[in-house]
């Protein structure tokens, strides 16, 4: 098997199909974020394996730049977003995302 | 040799991604989780970006995996407990992995040829992120400040 | 280091948010800590400043909105930096004055930002930008932190300022519309031709005079300085006259000159009639003052007047050889710097009596002499400093400008020579009546300089004397702008 | 022979194992053994330091307090590792009932694994580097940094609470120790302009006047970026007086309490090789590398020289151990944010202006003049006098 | 040694203004050290200027200077340097020589102030300020040491703080000089703009070498000089402060107002001398025209006031202000050694008779008015002598005296005036009258009994004070053998060329008509006051006149209803311009932009925010429908989004 740029296409797709899962099939409100970092993390392959493939040579490894910049992008998310679970764990006692739905309309 | 390299890492990324998607037991899916971007890393070892992979593992398992085993473990009350598994996401999910899929095959534009590895140094990289990027840099560079004291505010206790 | 000068304008604007967020116990000391590192830049810019090369050095050139022409550039060349340098030396001495609150810390901070941005900047928008820039917390400062009458005289600068960047404002979208531009240099080089033709011009010079007149303040737009010095609190007059008015002489000598040459020409004995009439009204109308700072005020206006006549008589005037034009140039540096320095120690020792006595009626004290006499004699420094005694920086200033002015417009620089007179009479007036004669009553619990005093007052002395006796280390960061400018203007 | 051909010895010693296989197996097989080769050796020589050390450290922390240390196996107590080593062996491996399995099983490997990593990008000698990357300090602190993840692996699936609260207290001293750590390499790593330690060790070579090293532990920022980094290095690798995670007299023996026979055997050697890794890096960044500390003794091979640098930052280790008492945890954590990490960034800042001022006198004294004042402001601003105030530290409730 | 002094002349200015420095550095206590760094400062003056002094007897027309840059400003330079030839090395060693004595003299009259050591730093700064005025080689440098001397001046009139009339004095001083400066200043521009250098000698190059450059504008560059030279040397109508300045301690006095500051305008005049003659036809310009009627009135003005005056010490001021007016005609009608000369002369013996009265008004507890005493000759011989000295000198009685030579050489020079003899005969007129008013006043002090009885008290002043009169008087006698036309060396060396020995001078009719009138003033003095009393003998006989004279003819009064109210009013006037009309005019501008506020509000109110009530009602309903799809369900959301995502993919497909 060679690896392509297809192949690698279709992995990245395949992890973000398994975050998207993991963020729509889990009630744990942890899923959701771990399953969105998955997602980043798929974008992030496909950055670099378009840099990696392009025919075209860059100056600046752009493609780099971009994962770079997702990553940090990613942590402050996590950061955030967990910090958010441990709060909405403190007020409401549950994690469980099908009972967290004070915004309803 | 890099088939066979691809080939183990593809498969071990992809297990352990399923593992931290579907593993019941929480913990078990967060080390996952950390397992698999170890695999991510190696990809971009693979695909020349060193200095990417090691801030991925840098970033993910020495601080994200960190980061939520904790948060596991602040609420761990709900941890034990099963929350049970929504189909309706794996339909919508498959259904998404069947269209990206078919995008690919789809698309000819791409190009076909093997690569050849065009590794980056991380003096290009530094050399870029000072130049052209220095301006999105300062930008993440708040963010993650901003960030940093907004994660402390929600989670600080109420009473002093 | 490639972008000094931007580190220069953000280290008071992070000083005054620090401030501002960090809300610390003595707001005071932490602005001074800003000042010192931004001195310290001030010190490490000159020291990159090559003092031997014309034109702008250390530029820094960003996109910034292309659509209407407006850059980031910022450079320095030897007026800038000995503006960049004055602001530097009066931000501490201001804020060394007295005991400031924390938002008036902060204002303070953004002015010298602002400041910095206006003595570097070299693009219209930017420049505009800072000059408005200082105006808002000028404007805040008088208003929140004045004395008696302070919403007033804040509303009076505001309106008077403002109408006057409104009139610039417009003046420079003239400009634009016709020239298509914003860059100095660019301006400067079209304006060597002419910029505009018909009586359009005319409307475009006297708006930016009028916005620039406004700021320096010249007879008859002056009203607004002798309430706004008068009611600001000792360490904002201070800035205000040892730094804030200088944006007007560095308009006129940045914008209205290079653009407007023969305009200049034309108009100059009018602006030269205006400009003899504040050196003689202002010291004049100084002698009525009862208010020490009032007085204080209107003797700024009369040693802004000779700026001007120095830098207006060889403009507008017949040509002249080099070294008239020189010293004049020379001249009217040195006495921005002089004035800044001299008029901002002179607020301090009134603002030092005010702390003192809690007046500033002149007739208030008497025979100061016998119970403060260190106070007395540094105080006396300035004030000889202000009436131009030689030997003091004021003289050396004054002395080229009027060379330079004598050779062109003999009989303006004559009657100019009048206001020396009556600056001499107010201050002398000052003297008798405060330090001389029977000790008021009141007056003899006064202590004389503290500790912390003599070390804010005495440096300031120090470069009084130091530019008085041996300047030419003034000099030497403008010589090379000097020498370029008056082929400019040849 | 040679000096060079000493130096060179082991050098040479692979390459010529290595010239059997070239030629006759495919390329990637000649690359896989020669790593293969690095980490045999860089496994042998540390597993033998590791023993070494166990021994040498019982003895001088024995001299220490005034008694013999082990001497009753072999000569002067030197086999007493191995001796060590058959009881952890043939102890038995007990796993709690209730533990989960799994990560009880992993945690150690990975501490072990992280720690072996770790050492392979620190540059021995000449030519003696394991693996060459060219983000090589990064790589240590991106392995460094799973640690933390076996440390925590190690507390919860212990089950027990002693367990879980050292884990805790482990993970949260290494984070907030973790940012000093790597703050105080940004200097080096800036001044040189690189992240590969062959680069770093290759630009101290230089001697000043001719005898003086061009150290960077000789420049103010340096000597205060090494004094931080030794000390958050004693705390990433959880030694006294920062042992606060396995402290026994508060909370047993930390996430390693639910240990015993091999696995703790392989903690604890973990354990040390992260202290060989930190030790090795401090060696590498500050002091000069595998270079001599004068240039007429050149001659000796320069892994003697690393090892010797390294024994003495050792020998520091054992010291401190010796001397200073278990400090509070709050004051760890307040130490580290309050201190720690603004002197770090200071060094930066000091580094920087020592860089942009020509790497003089007059920058050597402004980047001096820097720390000073940071360093007096700083203590000025911690008021020590609230040093006794309840503590606030919410994982030793 | 030569070459030494003339490359350090500025070492002579130098060193008092450190010798200041340090005293006021000690502070206040010091009184011992002070005196003593004052005292040295000046010693060394002395000695260095007499250095100076030898190297310029070697040769004829010595003038050596050295010049260096100050400053350079844009691509030019200032240049300034000091010089030295006989006028500076002559003036230099009598201003030391004068000072030093009157630093003596300081010791005992000042004794008793509390602010000793700061009286004795501005002593040191003004000698030193007036040396550098006399060594400058440039008008720039001349005029910075210039107004230093002013300022000096100011400092020490108003010395006695505390005194109002002191303040007002020093004022005053500073004030009327520095009028005349602002005209000096001016000269200085427009020499500067004409000549392009301030160097008075530069190698043939300075502004006096070449004074043919100026052309027509010297005339007027000269007269502005002397508006300076008027202001400082109390010519009419400049004199007015002089007199006042007599507020000031009397060593100040004598220092300042008698021998050196005062002699400054005259000492300007005969340096910059060049520019005045410049295009001189037969010695005459209309420039030095105006020098000698200036100084012909202010000598007769000043001697005619000064028989009126009652305080010792005014009297001597105007006695001043009259000789200073006779330095500036024999100036003007080109006697310029025998200007100078006089004014050596008159420095020593002023300085006598200043020292005189501060010993008179030291012994009698400081009492100033002359009817107030008398019969001192016999409580304060010494005093007495010596004043008595000064009084003939001043007076002018020629063989013996210093003041009689030097005068007659002045009425000689005036004689030949080619343009008028006008000014020779009313001289003649002053010269009776200084021997009138000086023998009134020694008659009054000296002679008779005491009156008031303020001599109970009076003493002889201690040897510290008596001594420097000693010294000053026999300076005074013995200067005389320099100045006989028998023998012109001081001439020669002034002049800088040989002057001709004119034996016959001595013998001409000339001397004996100044002989008699000379001794007729004495005469009438001495018949007019034998036996005076309180009231003075010429008020009773010719009170209106008397009554004239004693208001000092009145000028001061004029000053102040013309000059000074007209600056009053003006002032005022701007003043209330600058609130009413200027201010007024932003006031309406301000108004109308209020009215134009309230305008537009009610536009606002009425139009604008009806219209947006309307439309927030209709938004709100339109909100209200949306939210319904809203379950708060975060999942749905992100499903939601996801089958967005395919129903893309579906549409790609489809374009495909």
């Amino acid at each position: 098997m060679i690896a392509t740029l297809q192949i690698f296409l279709i992995i990245s797709a395949a992890l973000f199909s398994i975050g998207l899962l993991a963020a729509l099939s889990r009630r744990h409100a942890i899923f959701i974020l771990i399953g969105i970092e998955m997602m980043l993390a798929a974008a992030n392959l496909n950055f670099i394996a378009f840099w990696q493939f392009s025919p075209v040579r860059a100056p600046q490894p752009v493609g780099v730049m971009f994962v770079i910049f997702t990553i940090a992008i990613a942590a402050a998310e996590a950061a955030v977003g967990l910090a958010m679970v441990i709060a909405v764990y403190r007020h409401f006692r549950t994690t469980n995302v099908d009972q967290l739905t004070r915004l309803k309309g | 040799m890099n088939s066979v390299a691809f080939a183990v890492i593809a498969i071990f990324t992809l297990v352990f991604a399923v593992a931290a998607a579907t593993n019941p037991r929480l913990m078990h899916a967060a080390l996952s989780f950390a397992v698999m971007f170890v695999g991510i890393a190696a990809f971009f070892f693979l695909l020349g970006a060193e200095f990417v992979g090691l801030v991925q593992i840098f970033v993910y398992v020495g601080a994200v995996a960190v980061l939520i085993v904790f948060t596991i473990l602040l609420t761990r009350r709900d941890a034990e407990e099963r929350h049970g598994f929504k189909w309706g996401g794996v339909v919508v999910a498959i259904g998404v992995f069947v269209g990206l899929v078919w995008a690919i095959l789809k698309t000819n534009s791409l190009p076909t040829l093997p690569y050849l590895v065009k590794a980056v140094t991380v003096k290009e990289i530094g050399t870029t992120l000072m130049t052209q990027d220095v301006w999105p840099l300062m930008c993440v560079g708040v963010l993650l400040t901003a960030a940093l004291i907004g994660a402390l505010v929600l989670v600080m206790e109420d009473e002093p | 280091m490639a972008d000094l000068i931007t580190f220069l304008i953000l280290i008071p604007i992070v000083g005054a948010i620090a401030l501002y967020v960090g809300r610390p116990g003595s707001p005071r000391v932490v602005a001074l800590v800003f000042n010192g590192l931004s001195f310290f830049y001030a010190l490490m810019l000159w020291q990159k400043f090559d003092t031997g090369a014309a034109g702008l050095q250390l530029i820094e050139r960003h996109a910034w909105i292309p659509s209407i022409g407006a850059e980031y550039v910022v450079g320095i060349d030897g007026l800038s930096l000995l503006l960049v340098l004055l602001t530097s030396i009066v931000f501490p001495f201001a804020f060394s004055a007295q005991k400031l609150e924390r938002g008036a810390c902060s204002l303070l901070l953004v002015m010298q930002a602002a400041l910095y941005g206006t003595f570097t900047a070299q693009n219209f928008v930017l420049w505009f930008l800072f000059y408005e820039m200082s105006l808002v917390p000028a404007f805040l400062l008088i208003k929140i932190y004045g004395g008696e009458n302070r919403d007033y005289a804040a509303v009076k600068f505001f309106l008077y300022t403002f109408l006057g960047s409104v009139a610039m404002l417009l003046a420079f979208l003239g400009i634009y519309f016709a020239k298509g531009t914003f860059d100095f240099e660019k301006l400067a080089d079209l304006g060597k031709a002419g910029l505009l033709t018909g009586n359009v011009r005319w409307f475009v010079f006297a708006g930016i005079f009028l916005g620039l007149a406004v700021k320096v303040p010249v007879f008859p737009f002056h009203t607004w300085l002798p309430d706004a010095y008068q009611t600001a609190p000792t360490g904002v007059s201070m800035v205000l006259t040892g730094t804030l008015s200088k944006m007007g002489v560095y308009g006129f000598i940045r914008l209205l000159v290079p653009l407007f040459p023969q305009e200049i020409k034309i108009a100059g004995p009018w602006i030269l009639t205006l400009v003899v009439c504040s050196i003689v009204f202002a010291p004049l109308a100084a002698w009525r003052q009862r208010d020490l700072k009032r007085m204080v005020a209107y003797l700024s206006i009369n040693h802004l007047g000779y700026c001007l006549l120095g830098l207006f008589a060889i403009t507008a005037a017949l040509p002249t050889g080099p070294i008239d034009k020189q010293a004049a140039l020379s001249g009217v540096f040195l006495q921005i710097f002089n004035h800044g320095v001299t008029a901002a120690a002179l607020f301090y020792f009134v603002g030092l009596l005010e702390q003192r006595s809690g007046s500033r009626n002149i007739d208030d004290f008497g025979g100061l002499m016998q119970c403060t006499p260190l106070l007395c004699g540094w105080m006396s420094v300035s004030m000889f400093s202000s009436l131009g005694l030689p030997g003091l920086n004021g003289f050396i200033g004054e002395f080229l400008i009027f060379k330079g002015s004598f050779a062109t417009a003999a009989a303006f620089t004559a009657i100019a020579v009048i206001g020396l007179l009556f600056t001499a009479v107010t201050f002398v007036r000052a003297m008798q009546s405060l330090f001389s004669g029977p000790l008021a009553e009141g007056c003899a619990g006064y202590h004389d300089l503290l500790l912390r005093e003599k070390f804010v007052i005495v440096p300031v002395t120090l470069l009084m004397f130091a530019i008085g006796l041996n300047p030419q280390f003034i000099f030497n960061t403008f010589n090379a702008t000097v020498a370029q400018m008056a082929r400019l203007l040849g | 022979m040679r000096a060079e051909d000493v130096d060179q010895v082991f050098v040479h010693l692979k390459g010529w194992v290595l010239s059997f296989l070239v030629g006759h197996v495919p390329d990637w097989l000649v690359q896989i053994a020669s790593s293969l080769l690095n980490i045999a050796m860089l496994l042998g020589v540390f597993l033998t330091l590791f023993a070494l050390m166990s021994v040498f450290e019982r003895k001088i922390l024995g001299r220490i307090q005034n008694r013999y240390g082990p001497n009753r196996v072999g000569p002067f107590g030197l086999f007493q590792p191995v001796a060590d080593g058959i009881k952890m062996l043939i102890k038995e491996d007990i796993v709690p009932a209730r533990a989960d399995k799994v990560v009880h099983f992993l945690a150690p490997i990975g501490m072990a694994a992280a720690a072996i990593l770790a050492l392979g990008v620190i540059p021995y000698g000449n030519n003696m580097t394991a693996f060459v990357i060219d983000g090589g300090i990064l790589f240590f602190f991106a392995v460094g940094s799973t640690t933390e993840l076996a440390v925590f692996m190690a507390g919860w699936g212990s089950n027990n609470k002693f367990s879980l609260l050292g884990a805790m207290r482990a993970i949260a001293q290494m984070i907030s120790y973790e940012l000093p750590l790597i703050i105080t390499v940004l200097p080096v790593v800036m001044v040189v302009g690189s992240l590969n330690p062959d680069k770093i060790v290759h630009a101290q070579k230089y001697y000043h006047f001719g005898f003086v090293p061009n150290w960077f532990v000789l420049t103010p920022w340096g000597a205060t970026a090494f004094i931080l980094f030794f000390v958050s290095g004693l705390v990433e690798s959880n030694r006294t007086p920062f042992d606060v995670p396995e402290g026994e007299s508060e909370i047993v023996a930390g996430h390693m309490t639910e240990y015993s026979g091999f696995k703790y055997a392989t903690f604890f050697m973990a354990e040390y090789l992260g202290m060989f890794a930190v030790s090795g890096l401090a060696v590498t960044l500050f002091l000069g590398g595998w270079h001599a500390p004068l240039p007429w003794l050149g001659f000796i091979p320069s892994y003697v020289w690393f090892f010797a640098k390294l024994s003495v930052l050792l020998f520091v280790f054992i010291w401190v151990r010796g001397t200073l008492p278990r400090i509070r945890v709050d004051h760890m954590m307040n130490f580290a944010w309050k201190f720690m990490l603004p002197m770090a960034f200071t060094c930066f800042v000091s580094a920087a202006v020592w860089h942009y001022n020509g790497r003089r006198l007059s920058g050597w004294l402004w980047s001096f003049a820097i720390i000073a004042i940071v360093y007096v402001t700083l203590s000025l601003l911690l008021d020590t006098r609230r040093k006794f105030a309840p503590r606030t530290y919410r994982f030793a409730e | 040694m030569t070459d030494w002094i003339t490359r350090n002349v500025w070492l002579v200015p130098a060193t008092p203004i450190v010798a200041a420095l340090l005293i006021l550095g000690f502070g206040k206590h010091a009184r011992r050290a002070a005196t003593g760094v004052a005292i040295l400062g000046q010693i060394a003056a002395l000695i260095v200027s007499t250095c100076a002094f030898v190297p310029t007897l070697h040769s004829h027309e010595f003038r050596a200077f050295e010049n260096f840059t100050w400053f350079t400003f844009g691509e030019q330079s200032l240049r300034i340097g000091f010089v030295l030839d006989p006028l500076a090395a002559a003036m230099m060693v009598m201003i030391t020589l004068v000072g030093l004595c009157i630093f003596v003299f300081s010791l005992g009259y000042m004794a008793d102030d509390k602010n000793f050591s700061r009286f004795f730093a501005y002593l040191s700064f003004f000698s030193g300020a007036m040396l550098g005025v006399v060594v400058a080689n440039s008008l720039l440098l001349l005029f910075v040491f210039w107004e230093l001397v002013g300022l000096a001046s100011y400092l020490l009139i108003g010395f006695w703080i505390e005194r109002p009339s002191a303040a007002a004095a020093a004022k005053k001083a500073f004030i009327t000089t520095r009028i005349g400066d602002m005209g000096f200043f001016l000269g200085i521009l427009w020499l500067y703009h004409q000549s392009g250098t301030l160097l008075f000698y530069d190698g043939g190059h300075g502004c006096l070498e070449n004074v043919a450059l100026l052309g027509a504008s010297s005339t007027f560059i000269a007269l502005l000089i002397f508006c300076g030279a008027a202001g400082k040397s109390g010519q009419f109508p400049l004199h007015v402060w002089l007199p006042d300045a007599m507020e000031g301690p009397t060593p100040v006095s004598a220092l300042i107002h008698a021998a050196t500051m005062v002699a400054a305008g005259v000492f300007l005049v005969a340096r910059v001398y060049p520019i005045f003659s410049a295009g001189a036809v037969n010695g005459v310009t209309s420039s030095l025209i105006v020098v000698v009627w200036i100084g012909v009135v202010t000598g007769l003005m000043a001697a005619l006031i000064a028989v009126a005056q009652s305080d010792i010490k005014r009297i001597l001021a105007y006695s001043t202000v009259s000789q200073l007016g006779l330095m500036m005609v024999s100036l003007g009608v080109g006697g310029v050694a025998a200007g100078i000369m006089h004014l050596l002369a008159h420095g020593f013996f002023k300085a006598l008779l200043f020292l005189g009265a501060g010993s008179v008004i030291h012994g009698l507890h400081h009492e100033q008015d002359i009817r107030k005493m008398g019969g001192l000759r016999k409580l304060m011989p010494v005093t007495f002598a010596t004043y008595a000295v000064g009084m003939l000198a001043l007076s002018g009685v020629p063989f013996f005296f210093s003041g009689g030579w030097t005068k007659e050489e002045v009425l000689h020079a005036t004689s030949h005036w080619p343009s008028s003899h006008v000014p020779y005969f009313l001289l003649l007129l002053g010269v009776v009258l200084t021997a009138l008013y000086m023998t009134r006043q020694v008659m009054y002090v000296f002679f008779g009994s005491s009156r008031a009885g303020s001599d109970h008290h009076a003493h002889e002043s201690p040897s510290v004070m008596t001594v420097p009169l000693i010294i000053l008087a026999l300076c005074a006698i013995g200067l005389s053998i320099f100045l006989t036309p028998a023998w012109p060396w001081l001439e020669s060396y002034l002049l800088g060329h040989e002057a001709h020995i004119d034996a016959h001078l001595l013998l001409q009719p000339m001397i004996l008509v100044s002989l008699v009138l000379v001794g007729a003033g004495i005469g009438l003095g001495f018949w007019l006051y034998r036996r005076a009393g309180e009231v003075d003998p010429l008020q009773q006989k010719v009170p209106a006149v008397y009554r004239f004279l004693e208001n000092k003819m009145w000028i001061d009064e004029i000053y102040e209803h013309t000059i000074l109210a007209l600056a009053a009013f003006a002032s005022r006037v701007s003043d209330w311009m600058d609130r009413y009309i200027w201010d007024g005019l932003v006031r309406v501008i301000g108004g109308i932009g209020q009215i134009f506020g309230a305008l537009t509000k009610g536009a606002d109110e009425g139009v604008i925010n009806a219209g947006v009530d309307e439309t927030t009602v209709g938004a709100r309903g339109v909100g209200r429908a949306m939210s319904r799809l809203h379950s708060g369900q975060i999942q749905i959301y992100l499903g939601v989004i996801a089958l967005g995502m395919l129903a893309l993919f579906l549409f790609y497909a489809w374009l495909t």
